[in-house]
């Protein structure tokens, strides 16, 4: 087993991993930017280093200076998380060139899955379903013409190279087509550096299904069951759950047997996902493999009770699977709550800042992998998860009640999150019915934001109004240091009980 | 003590008299005339405790350079606490709608684009600049219909909440 | 469905109940002494009334004022926790009368089981095993000594109303009976207002072991698994874990048997715990029946993935239990840490006080039921329990190895807490080894409490105490306010970045 | 700034010296004349993330009315930080060990009972009183040989840390 590994990532998901060593014993090193000195992750491994500016591009994404500490340190593995440098290839034989494991598949398998048209031509030799259309990239909208016509509008522009939406197109009829095509290769350019595009059948509200599968170096692969990931926004998973509300027990072995087979024909090592799109007739198809873990791993932790971390971990350093197939077991249900910083009242604008005051929830079937702290100064340079809240219950109702549950214990302050919408979608009644595809949450929002309140009848609504101003009178009263009024602010160590009086004067004398 | 609080954010805010003496066991309060008895205490920074009539209320604070909301429960209401005794008369917001408005970051980020340029018209709700923060771009939009008097943002400045970026008119 | 629940009890149990209904959507009516008006459960509840002073005697244990409560805040069912008047037949027939349910067996049950001697009689009926003895009071030491000839010593004598190791006496020899029986007899008088004592064969060095049933009201009962007790100090559990590494499957289906037979020989409901002792032969033997929920339920939640007090609250409402015997699945292993407040440094002396900092774990496989906050004064006045840390993991050492990383993690100033000696038992040979007994902890304290430091080389606890010198001078120049030196304290608002100074000096002129 | 620091305790504690001085980034420090580069902040009260050579130490400051602990991981040190300048020398505690003795209470609570009478002869460990708290008793023991010149508790008091409850001499 390794004795000391480096994390090349930061937040919630460098935290996960420097305890999943701590559990086994292993040393951590993780590695930093200027504005991520007081991060958790720093605080919570057992070297640190700086690596550069606050800009990934001059920090996590530099493969030099991470590789430069691996070796300063005598890191024997990386763990690359997610984002940043996990799906880098290039990153992965830089390791394997430096004699540090990369803890992820081999640069060869993450080439082959990185390209989606690559993908495409393997799995059609594997024989594994995807959505129909071209395997190729388009070398002309003529060329696109042809294949649309012959696969039915609506079809689906993509980039080879693609993700996050960028370089996709959804087009309705011929006449959109010539300029759709511009317009994917033009975005796939200027996002991935490659034009290349492909055309597929669009599926329409489809169902978002990946499954979790984990190889050893041994030739030995497993599923551990799917998640459903169709709430999404901008192409931002939101919400997952594992299991699927809508995959039955028969519909799970298919799946995961094709998504062993995906892995098989990628000589796939380490733990990957197999993403499938899935449409009203509970058909589905291929869509791509992550070569990495996932944000969403844990709600699968919870259905198998097993540690995917620790299993990464342990099929780096060459063991064998602990387990096969049959000894897979899902129980119960769990879901999986992004808590984003944005402002759901302000158009889910992205909201860094500092943390002033922090509530987390705890208690029975609730999991929090949290990379924020009270006090902690968000910073505006990278992806706007702070933490995960997964909940857990013996069927899916009883998951929704205890994220509910936990949910009104969490509150953040200082900075916006998304904690409201989960109370929305997890009230709402579609959502309850597992009534949901990848445009369920668009529509949702699009329903308005209306507090919370205001679903409430409106005598409450006044109950809860006086109660705030009564509030406001007792934070006044006990916690006069803290400002009253406009003028707020911290309060100073100059506060004084009678602070709020010349807040008022000073605000009279304008 | 007296107060006037006005709860519902500025705009559609309603004002109450709160007044609060301590008593032998919590307080006495009297809220626009109706009188209550409260027990309140703050276990912890910006959380109150407050007992009224058996019923309990955690309350959180979210105070920021600008506001105080206050949640009750999971709902959220914008206060403003006052001194009575001052004589100035609450500014009213309405005539805002009438002249120039300026159009604000609303978050700390860096300029990747400007969208239109100065005198051009455009309608409420028409993207004005976008400004990326945490690998995402957001349009900053046209609080009114008219013309942009002036651009104060640029491609590449970083900026701060509160940032005049344009000026609409 | 209730629709408000009334919780007599405080601390962590009070606020795992209070989550339950919440998710459950029923209000919930909290009850508080004068001491407590700033405990978590009053702020986690609905309403909050306040029922006395801090003596448990005029406050939690009385029965008129919690029944006065219920009745004005329109309760349907009172959840009793654990201890206070969880186990008081009395209270549940008062309930009754009241017409507010009992959340927990029926008055009759209680009644049975709550008498050691009762119960032995009518398990003995039932052909339940248990330790050879007398099932009847001895009437004197005489009869006492003709029953210990008979059984062999050693020999215990026990309260019939007895609990917590009181009224308890272990006899070598006959020598020893007629005093031991006197003090027996006058400390069951004076701690349960009952002299009844009676004689059991002394198992050396037992194993605690205990099952967790359910039953509901229309005749159904399961066993949900069973839990190791047998770390123990002074008759109080200090650590459980579930399933037991000395119980294998066909052991736990004969003592699963055992205790339905128990429970439906004392026509029990709802949930309730079996309690044996097992011997070095892996003998089980009957010892008594707790009629109510555990400290330690949460390992069987863990491992089964069931909800015991969400159960518990459907049984009361004559729900049906949604599961037989078959559908019970025994995964994974889960430990629980209880959090208490005592001083590991100083004989493990209890200790209130202001919780001045706390950090606090969470992460995968980690559940915390807490009852503190950072800033809390815990009272003198009640048990020391204030948190329970339980891991879960696929295997027990996966458990251990959380639990480890999460203790780590926790933290807690101001006042004592016996964190470190959790990190004692985890990390000790014969506790790997599930070498343990009701005698393990006490002779693990006996070896010395040896600061973490004294296992580590020299040359590693010099390197920590540079460590500490340097940190001692950072706090003092970042966080001047905080004071230094001897002349500590939180450090007032008059605090300011010279005041070390002003200390060391007015030290020097002492 | 200049620190003498003693680790380790009133009784075995070892003293060093602490320089600190803020550099261009992090901090120049010598302790005992060597010199290491050090880089700490305090993301939430009462704690320090200090770097040290690229080792990370997350440091927890336990502070009370008399003493302050710090814990390095899951150690703990008692730490004294002293101004040099002062002249004062360290007192020694050994001198204690020989004069009068007081017992003192560790913890709040009350007292149920008195195990020995003044003037009694007690072995060092023979319980003085029990002191009840947190629903346990807890013996309170003699810290020497000696005689109980005066036992200041009575049955039923309420004491709090640091009473004293009684003097063995």
């Amino acid at each position: 087993m390794f004795k000391k590994i480096l994390i090349a990532n930061r937040g919630e998901i460098a935290v996960r991993v420097i305890r999943a060593c701590r559990e086994m014993g292993i040393a951590t090193v993780a590695v930093y930017s200027d504005v991520d000195r007081g991060a958790l992750h720093v605080r919570k491994s057992d070297e640190a280093y700086p690596i550069g500016p606050a800009a990934a591009a001059e920090s996590y994404l530099r493969m030099d200076k991470i590789l430069d500490v691996a070796k300063r340190s005598g890191a024997e593995a990386i763990h690359p998380g997610y984002g940043f440098l996990s799906e880098n290839a290039k990153f992965a034989q830089a390791c394997a060139d430096a004699g540090v494991k990369f803890i992820g598949p081999t640069p060869h398998s993450m080439k082959m899955m990185g390209s989606k048209t690559s993908a495409r031509q393997q799995m059609e030799k594997a024989g594994v379903p995807f959505v129909p259309g071209t395997s190729r990239g388009l070398v002309s909208s003529e060329e696109g013409e042809e294949a649309a016509e012959r696969l039915g509008y609506p079809v689906m522009l993509k980039a080879a190279a693609g993700g996050g939406g960028k370089g996709m197109r959804l087009v309705h009829s011929r006449q959109e087509l010539h300029a759709s095509f511009a317009a994917a290769q033009s975005e796939a350019q200027s996002s991935f550096g490659d034009s290349e595009v492909y055309i597929e059948k669009a599926i329409v509200n489809p169902r978002h299904i990946e499954m979790q599968v984990l190889a050893d170096e041994h030739g030995n692969t497993v599923w551990l069951g799917e998640r459903e990931c169709s709430i999404q926004r901008r192409h931002q998973k939101v919400l997952e759950e594992a299991p699927s509300p809508m995959v039955d027990s028969d519909m799970r072995w298919r799946m995961g047997e094709v998504a062993v087979k995906v892995a098989q024909a990628a000589s796939y090592t380490n733990a990957g996902t197999v993403e499938f799109l899935v449409d009203q007739q509970k058909k589905f198809y291929f869509l791509e493999m992550n070569t990495r873990l996932q944000v969403e791993h844990p709600v699968t932790e919870l259905t198998t009770g097993l540690d995917l971390v620790h299993l990464q971990i342990r099929i780096a350093a060459g063991e064998k699977l602990p387990f096969t197939q049959s000894g897979v077991g899902i129980r119960g249900h769990a879901i999986e709550c992004r808590i984003y910083a944005e402002d759901p009242d302000n158009n889910y604008f992205p909201s860094p800042g500092k943390i002033t005051v922090l509530l987390q929830p705890s208690g029975p079937g609730i999991r929090r992998d949290s990379g924020m702290y009270e006090g902690w100064n968000v910073p505006m340079d990278y992806d706007p998860l702070l933490a995960k809240l997964i909940g857990y219950g013996s069927d899916r109702q009883q998951a929704i009640m205890r994220l509910e549950r936990a949910l009104y214990e969490y509150f953040v302050a200082g900075i916006k999150t998304n904690i409201s919408l989960f109370q929305r979608i997890l009230g709402d009644a579609d959502f309850r019915a597992a009534k949901v595809d990848t445009g369920y949450l668009d529509r949702l929002i699009a329903k308005g934001n209306p507090a919370v309140v205001s679903s409430a009848p409106e005598r409450e609504i006044e109950a809860m109004e006086s109660i705030a101003a009564i509030a406001a009178g007792m934070f006044a009263v006990l916690d006069p240091a803290a400002s009253v009024g406009k003028n707020g602010g911290a309060g100073g160590p100059g506060s004084t009980p009678s602070n709020w009086r010349q807040n008022g004067r000073s605000e009279a004398l304008r | 003590m007296v107060y006037e609080v006005i709860v519902g954010g500025k705009a559609g805010g309603k004002a109450h008299r709160l007044e609060l003496e301590k008593a032998a066991a919590g307080w006495e309060c009297r809220l626009d005339g109706q009188p209550v008895h409260i027990d309140a205490v703050i276990p912890r920074r910006d959380v109150l405790s407050l007992l009224v009539d058996g019923r309990a209320y955690e309350i959180k604070r979210e105070q920021t350079a600008t506001d105080l909301h206050l949640w009750v429960g999971s709902s959220r209401f914008a206060v403003e606490l006052r001194d009575p005794r001052s004589l100035r008369s609450r500014q009213t917001t309405a005539g805002d709608e009438k002249g120039p408005r300026k159009v604000l970051a609303p978050m700390p980020g860096r300029i990747v684009r400007l969208l239109v340029a100065e005198n051009s018209e455009v309608e409420a709700g028409q993207g004005i600049v976008v400004v990326e923060a945490m690998k995402m771009q957001n349009e900053i939009k046209s609080p009114k219909k008219g013309v942009v008097r002036q651009i104060l943002a640029g491609a590449g400045m970083a900026v701060n909440p509160g940032d005049v970026l344009a000026i609409v008119e």
